[in-house]
């Protein structure tokens, strides 16, 4: 384990930019601490702690100099890898030739600073999904940089714990930052890493210091806001698919589709056509789509998913269970975006806890109520 | 970094034919029934023209340029994939654009996509297709593939049900194989849900030719290919017959944008029906199929 | 070639706007004369010829009795009828003074009352005459319109999606207004088509774009409540640019129901 | 006894719908009806009992020609009755977001509505056949100010940007900055547009009429300022109601806004102005004028495209100027509580002074609402013009005729659907 001093962070910053990287870095805009460009240092979140519940995130400024001492906002590494909306092909049509020309490989390298480990296990999550049959989002993926930062900090709607996701980073990273005061312990994780760190003048850490870092996370898991029993959850949701807490949480639930566009391993899509007015130039489109549209289920005969339960219950099942049924792994990494950024607060754990406890029930037909 | 992608069921033989669209050009129109109309198709590169090869049962994303791309069946015979035979009906915004196409036009094409019908596990026993309305169009090609292996069943049933005549697909060829394939052992029996004048076969649901069919539950494999309630019924009195779940097969129909297993729209519980499906056995999905809206 | 499809462009009672979206194309106006024959479009042009018309874009809300002929004239030599924007879908903001009593409301602006000729209520296009496609936004977005129009124009009639504008503001990387400062916005049950401009500029949506697919607007109501606002404040949210549109006239009248019997 | 009439059953490129009823008997004008049929849309019946934050989202709403004029008279009378101290730099934003108005609808009025005319053609389709170069030009110098509209308001048709205290949100100088070279380009086209102007072939009206606008010590009037007439009064937005009255005319449904003292019309847009801000021209646009042989005072209405053009290029060397001294106002809105009381203000919409009055009660309800626009204040002067306009043409054919009162009409670049909700126009002489 090597230590690097704050200098020796600003040289880090530095060395990516000249290496050819877009540095994509944590940066406070609009009230909260999103992922952007970033051009060193300076542009980080020095001295800015975040507060989230189910539906509020509020910053406040802590007077110290840390610059990770936060948990995670809306954005996770998904936006730039799997980018919102995305050009797939062009196409010409010019006297009844057509020409279809699909879109150039992407030449931007990012450095990503400051992943925590839910995110580093997102971004494998979504290497299932998109590796092999997406050869843009490969490209993306393999020629970037990762840089994680252990986590000192949960949010209150954090379980990555539970997952097995984290606090502590594990796998995914170039490199990986444990924050102490005065400067980091740093691990590189790949060969590649290993490189860049040998370029930047750091020393070994003391003991001291190691055991500072791995206290870090540590005090983390302790502190995690929320936790959610994992045991057998594919059974439990396939059993459960008449429950009566679907109609509830239904009620609540406002199918605004926050909780899939922020989760970081939401992959869901459309491809949109758009056609110039003279029928000439047309362009195919793909963009971030939602299992909570209506219209995401749609056939000519009608929407199979017509009601917000039957969404919502698409949604949960598909990330807890059926997710490990097609790609091996759960779907969630237990980062908690989806209970900060539900604008009424649905708690995922909490719906998945009610469900366990009432293991079993069935909705009760209307007629017998009545 | 390198990936890990072991999870993936899909080749990457099958990745690759559907990344990329091709163009394709229409060589033929032939209307089959109500709104509803057979597009033959050659690929214009003829390198991937040659190679190309599809199994009963698989889809195509068929693209319009700028109004978009939907999962269409193959419904032409696998034994000539040079020219490719898309049955489609017009219901909404692609197709409606499609119902305009005219020989000469170009489309793009990806795939072949999805799971076929699996029709050698039918070897040595008997096939029954049950086909209902559109449903035909993916099954003829499985059809198509019996006619030719004929010597490898004991014996072939074709059911077809639909509306009424002006809703029966490939009625020409059907009526030539009802007629002159029974000499072959091909046994074809038709009928509509309200018949006219001039219909010379059964009226009423598809499930009605069943006693006529005289099926031998326990030899007997079963596709079948319809509106989700037809099959539903279909299965239901199959099974009531004895056939087992196991030698039920039946084709699913969602939402498609990728046919590849990234998009999300075609899911049905733990399947992606793109590659999972369409064609699906009754015990594996029987539960699902069950479940509203799911 | 065929002959390029003749166009139209009425208007009824409206702010203009959505028709200028179409003057304010530019670049893609020239390009859009090429493709069809504008063959009456009073904002535009002195040419005005009679229909029949192929495609007939329709602003503004039904508000007179003559407009309530004059759109089935225009239905009836129209083969394809689209509404463009939030009076002609929803009876715009001027369905404010639905409910209200009509002969108070004109007293308030007019001082010769007897002059002013109206209706009761402000109605959408499509309670009078059949609609083939409704385009909402105040005003319509001109990307969603210049875009149903090379639709049609492929011969093929688009499906606007219906998803809320929160799809949208997580798509750009807006920050919610509602998580991130307790402010009230009505993005969750408001279609998309704007491009979340309101979160873009740290704002709540004030649903110019109308109602999303079956929209819950009791759960957002209640989430409203919940930041300290008064029934008849969330009713007024809702009462607003596109108020006279079912979904949230149906809440906005619960709410106010509601006061009315606490207090 | 000859009669002949003319119709104009839609008056064609002018905001709104209007229609213009002409009856000619033995030579003299017997009926000359300028009539409105844009229906009434009660803006100042239901603005009363919602909350003031909501006014720069509705009354936008009027207008889709000209919505910053609205948002901006209605934030600055609220901002004056609630001693609002708006964060520095807002000014010059909405000054800039104003601008940007100016000229999509200077242009707009210009090159789509206006020359046509001028050249004969039906509309500015087919004069971009004749001339492409030129009608693409225009068009992009409309589209600078559309997307400076946006940038600012986030969209050019109802920004959603301005509230009472500033703005949600300013832009950040970087998202300001690739205008600078735009308009720069743009402003070097002007030139050459006014000598496209004052190469056209216009009629002309010697009519002197009193013309009102604004005016501010410092600077050429757009948000802020007194009003002056170019007979000498002097007089503001507090006084606004006591100085114009609106009058019901012989045998007439119609209110027009006349001065309350003579009874007289006048007149309010571009060349009133001009008229009265000659001195605050900016460089490019003394150019312009000199080149359109505009020289202040100038009585001839006709001469209001060619104030247009002027304006234009005054819009846009305002705005690079604004530009290059930008700093966003931080934070961008002002804390903001209401006060009851009455809130009065004037500023210029492209078409002219527009007026809004507001009765607030104390917990920031509007009470009551009065709204002024420009194009019914100038209606009344309209009629006038076409009444000393059409003894004159009486000579050209029908089809003429009809033509050139349109032209007299358009040349005000009248906006009916502003000016509906406020009166409705219908003129009867035996
Ligand atoms: C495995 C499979 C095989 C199919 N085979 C055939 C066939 O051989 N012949 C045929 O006519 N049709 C077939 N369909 C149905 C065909 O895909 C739809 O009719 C078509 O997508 C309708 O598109 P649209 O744009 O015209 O309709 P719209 O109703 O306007 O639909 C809009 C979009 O929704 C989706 N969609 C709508 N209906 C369906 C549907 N039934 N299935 C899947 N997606 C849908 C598509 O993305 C479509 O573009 C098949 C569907 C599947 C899934
Ligand atoms: S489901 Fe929720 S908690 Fe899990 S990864 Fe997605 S956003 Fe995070
Ligand atoms: S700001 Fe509004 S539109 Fe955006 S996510 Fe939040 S609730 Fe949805
Ligand atoms: S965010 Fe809402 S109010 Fe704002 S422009 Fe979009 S739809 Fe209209």
């Amino acid at each position: 384990m090597r230590f690097l001093d704050e200098e020796g962070f600003g040289r880090l910053m530095a060395l990516l930019a000249a290496r050819g990287y877009v540095v994509i870095g944590p940066t406070v805009r609009d009230g909260a601490i999103v992922l952007d460009r970033i051009d060193g240092a300076k542009d980080l979140p020095r001295g800015i702690r975040e507060a989230q519940g189910p539906g509020a995130y509020r910053l406040e400024a802590t007077g110290d100099h840390q610059l990770f001492a936060w948990s995670h906002g809306p954005d996770s590494a998904k936006r730039f890898l799997f980018p919102p909306r995305e050009v797939l092909s062009t196409a010409t049509r010019l006297e009844g030739e057509l020409r279809v020309d699909p879109a150039p490989l992407p030449e931007v390298r990012y450095a990503f600073v400051g992943l925590r480990s839910c995110d580093l296990h997102a971004i494998e999550v979504q290497d299932r999904v998109f590796a092999i049959a997406d050869p843009a989002y490969r490209k993306r993926r393999e020629e970037s940089f990762y840089v994680g930062v252990n986590c000192g900090h949960p949010g209150g709607t954090c379980f990555c714990d539970s997952m097995g996701t984290g606090p502590r980073c594990a796998a995914g990273f170039d490199l990986a930052l444990t924050e102490l005061g005065g400067g980091f312990t740093v691990e590189p994780g790949t060969a590649r890493g290993e490189e860049l760190l040998s370029e930047l003048g750091s020393r070994e850490a003391t003991g001291a210091e190691a055991a500072a870092a791995a206290a870090v996370t540590d005090g983390a898991r302790e502190r995690m806001g929320r936790r959610l029993e994992t045991d057998d959850l594919p059974g439990l949701l396939y059993r459960n698919r008449e429950h009566p807490r679907w109609d509830q949480v239904a009620s609540r639930c406002l199918t605004c589709t926050n909780c899939t566009m922020v989760c970081p391993t939401c992959f869901c899509n459309d491809v949109v056509d758009g056609i110039s007015l003279d029928g000439t130039e047309a362009t195919r489109t793909r963009e971030w789509a939602s299992c909570f549209s209506e219209e995401f289920s749609h056939m000519a005969p009608g929407d199979v998913r017509k009601s917000a339960r039957s969404r919502y219950r698409q949604w949960l099942t598909h990330k807890f269970a059926s997710w490990i049924d097609q790609f091996g792994t759960s779907g969630c990494v237990g980062c908690g975006r989806c209970i900060t950024w539900c604008p009424v607060g649905i708690d995922v754990t909490e719906e998945i806890a009610a469900i366990r406890v009432t293991d079993g029930e069935v909705a009760v037909a209307e007629e017998v109520v009545a | 970094m390198s990936l890990d992608v072991s999870a993936s069921a899909v080749s990457e033989a099958e990745i690759l034919a559907g990344v990329a669209p091709r163009v394709a050009t229409v060589r033929r129109v032939v209307q089959e029934a109500y709104e509803t109309y057979t597009y033959w198709l050659t690929l214009d590169d003829p390198v991937v023209r040659r190679a190309y090869r599809f199994e009963p049962g698989q889809i195509n994303m068929f693209g319009v340029v700028g109004v978009g791309e939907i999962p269409i069946s193959v419904s032409s015979d696998p034994a000539r994939p040079m020219r490719l035979a898309h049955t489609i009906r017009a219901t909404g915004r692609v197709t409606n654009v499609i119902k305009g196409l005219r020989p000469g036009d170009r489309v793009t094409l990806r795939g072949p996509f999805g799971r076929p019908w699996p029709v050698s596990a039918a070897r040595g026993g008997n096939l029954l297709v049950v086909a209902g309305g559109l449903g035909l169009a993916p099954a003829r090609p499985a059809i198509y593939r019996a006619i030719r292996d004929r010597g490898a069943f004991r014996r072939v049933i074709v059911l077809v049900g639909a509306r009424g005549p002006e809703h029966m697909l490939f009625r020409h060829e059907l009526d030539a194989w009802a007629q002159w394939l029974r000499f072959r052992g091909i046994e074809t029996h038709l009928t509509v849900d309200i018949a006219d004048d001039t219909w010379p076969y059964g009226e009423g649901v598809v499930t009605t030719l069943f006693p006529r069919a005289s099926i031998d539950p326990r030899v007997t494999t079963v596709f079948t290919c319809g509106p989700e309630i037809m099959m539903r019924f279909a299965v239901r009195d199959l099974l009531g017959l004895g056939v087992p779940a196991r030698r039920i097969w039946l084709s699913i129909e969602r939402n498609m944008h990728c046919g590849v297993k990234l998009c999300g729209h075609c899911q049905l519980g733990p399947y992606f029906v793109c590659a999972d499906g369409p064609i699906f056995r009754y015990d594996e999905i029987g539960e699902l199929m069950g479940v509203a809206e799911l | 070639m065929s002959p390029k499809p003749r166009v139209a462009v009425f208007k009824m009672a409206s702010c203009d706007g959505c028709q200028l979206q179409l003057l304010d194309a530019e670049d893609a106006l020239l390009e859009l004369a090429g493709a069809i024959e504008i063959a009456n479009f009073a904002e535009a042009s002195s040419r005005l010829e009679e229909g029949p018309y192929d495609v007939t874009l329709v602003e503004g809300s039904i508000s007179t009795p003559e407009q309530v002929e004059q759109i089935k004239e225009i239905r009836a030599v129209s083969r394809f009828l689209m509404t463009i924007g939030a009076c002609a879908t929803s009876g715009g903001i001027q369905a404010l003074r639905n409910g209200r009593d009509l002969a108070e409301v004109v007293r308030q602006v007019y001082p010769t009352p007897e002059y002013v000729r109206s209706l009761e209520r402000s109605t959408p296009v499509a309670e009078h005459v059949k609609v083939d496609l409704e385009l909402t936004g105040c005003p319509v977005d001109r990307g969603q319109l210049l875009g149903a129009i090379a639709w049609l124009l492929q011969g093929s009639v688009p499906r606007p999606p219906t998803t809320p504008v929160c799809i949208e503001c997580k798509r750009r990387g807006y920050v919610c207004v509602v998580v991130a400062r307790g402010e009230p916005c009505l993005g969750p049950v408001t279609r998309t088509g704007c491009g979340a401009l309101c979160p873009a500029f740290a704002r709540g949506c004030y649903g110019c774009f109308g109602p999303s697919q079956p929209p819950n607007t009791e759960a957002l109501a209640r989430r409203f409540l919940e930041l300290g606002m008064s029934p008849v404040q969330v009713a007024e949210k809702f009462r607003f640019i596109t108020g006279y549109a079912p979904a949230f006239r149906e809440t906005a009248e619960r709410l106010e129901r509601e006061e009315a019997s606490a207090t | 006894m000859t009669h002949r009439s003319v119709e104009v059953p839609v008056i064609a490129r002018v905001e709104g719908e209007g229609a213009l009823h002409l009856r000619l008997e033995d030579g003299e004008i017997a009926d000359l009806r300028l009539e409105i049929y844009e229906p009434p849309r009660f803006f100042e019946s239901f603005l009363r009992g919602r909350h003031f934050s909501e006014v720069p989202d509705i009354v936008p709403r009027i207008c889709g020609i000209c919505p910053v004029a609205y948002q901006m008279s209605a934030v600055h009378g609220l901002e004056q009755l609630f001693e609002v101290q708006v964060p520095a730099g807002t000014r010059e934003l909405r000054r800039l977001l104003y601008f940007g108005e100016w000229i999509e609808s200077h242009v707009l009025h210009v090159f789509l509505l206006a020359a046509p005319d001028f050249l004969g053609y039906h509309d500015a389709i087919e004069m971009a056949a004749h001339e492409p170069e030129l009608v693409k030009k225009a068009l992009g110098i409309k589209r600078v100010g559309n997307d400076l509209m946006a940038a600012i308001g986030g969209r050019e048709i109802h920004p959603v940007s301005p509230r009472v205290g500033g703005f949600s949100k300013a832009p950040r100088r970087l998202d300001l900055d690739p205008f600078l070279s735009r308009l720069e380009d743009a402003l070097a086209e002007l030139p050459g547009i006014a000598d496209f102007a004052a190469g056209l072939e216009r009629p002309s009206l010697p009519r002197p009429a009193e013309m009102v606008a604004l005016v501010h010590p410092d600077e050429y009037a757009i948000n802020e300022g007194g009003l002056a007439s170019t007979d000498g009064r002097a007089f503001d937005a507090t006084t606004f109601e006591a100085e114009t009255r609106e009058e019901h005319v012989a045998h007439s449904n119609a209110l027009h806004s006349v001065m309350a003292d003579s009874g007289e019309p006048y007149f309010v847009g571009p060349l009133a102005r001009v008229n009265l801000n000659e001195e605050r021209l900016t460089p490019v646009a003394r150019e312009c004028a000199a080149r359109l042989g505009l020289h202040a005072p100038e009585p001839d209405p006709f001469l209001s495209m060619a104030a247009r053009v002027v304006e234009t290029a005054l819009a846009i060397e305002e705005s690079i100027r604004l530009i290059r001294g930008y700093e966003p106002p931080e934070p961008p809105c002002a804390e903001v509580s209401p006060r009851p009381g009455r809130a009065m203000w004037v500023t210029e919409a492209p078409r002219g002074i527009l007026y809004h009055r507001y009765d607030v009660a104390g917990d920031g309800t509007i009470v009551e609402a009065k709204i002024v626009p420009p194009t019914a204040q100038n209606l009344r002067h309209m009629e006038a013009d076409l009444r000393t306009f059409v003894p004159g043409v009486l000579d050209r054919s029908d089809e003429e005729l009809q033509r050139l009162c349109e032209m007299v009409v358009r040349n005000y670049d009248p906006c009916i659907s502003c000016a509906t909700h406020f009166l409705r126009l219908e003129i009867e002489r035996t």
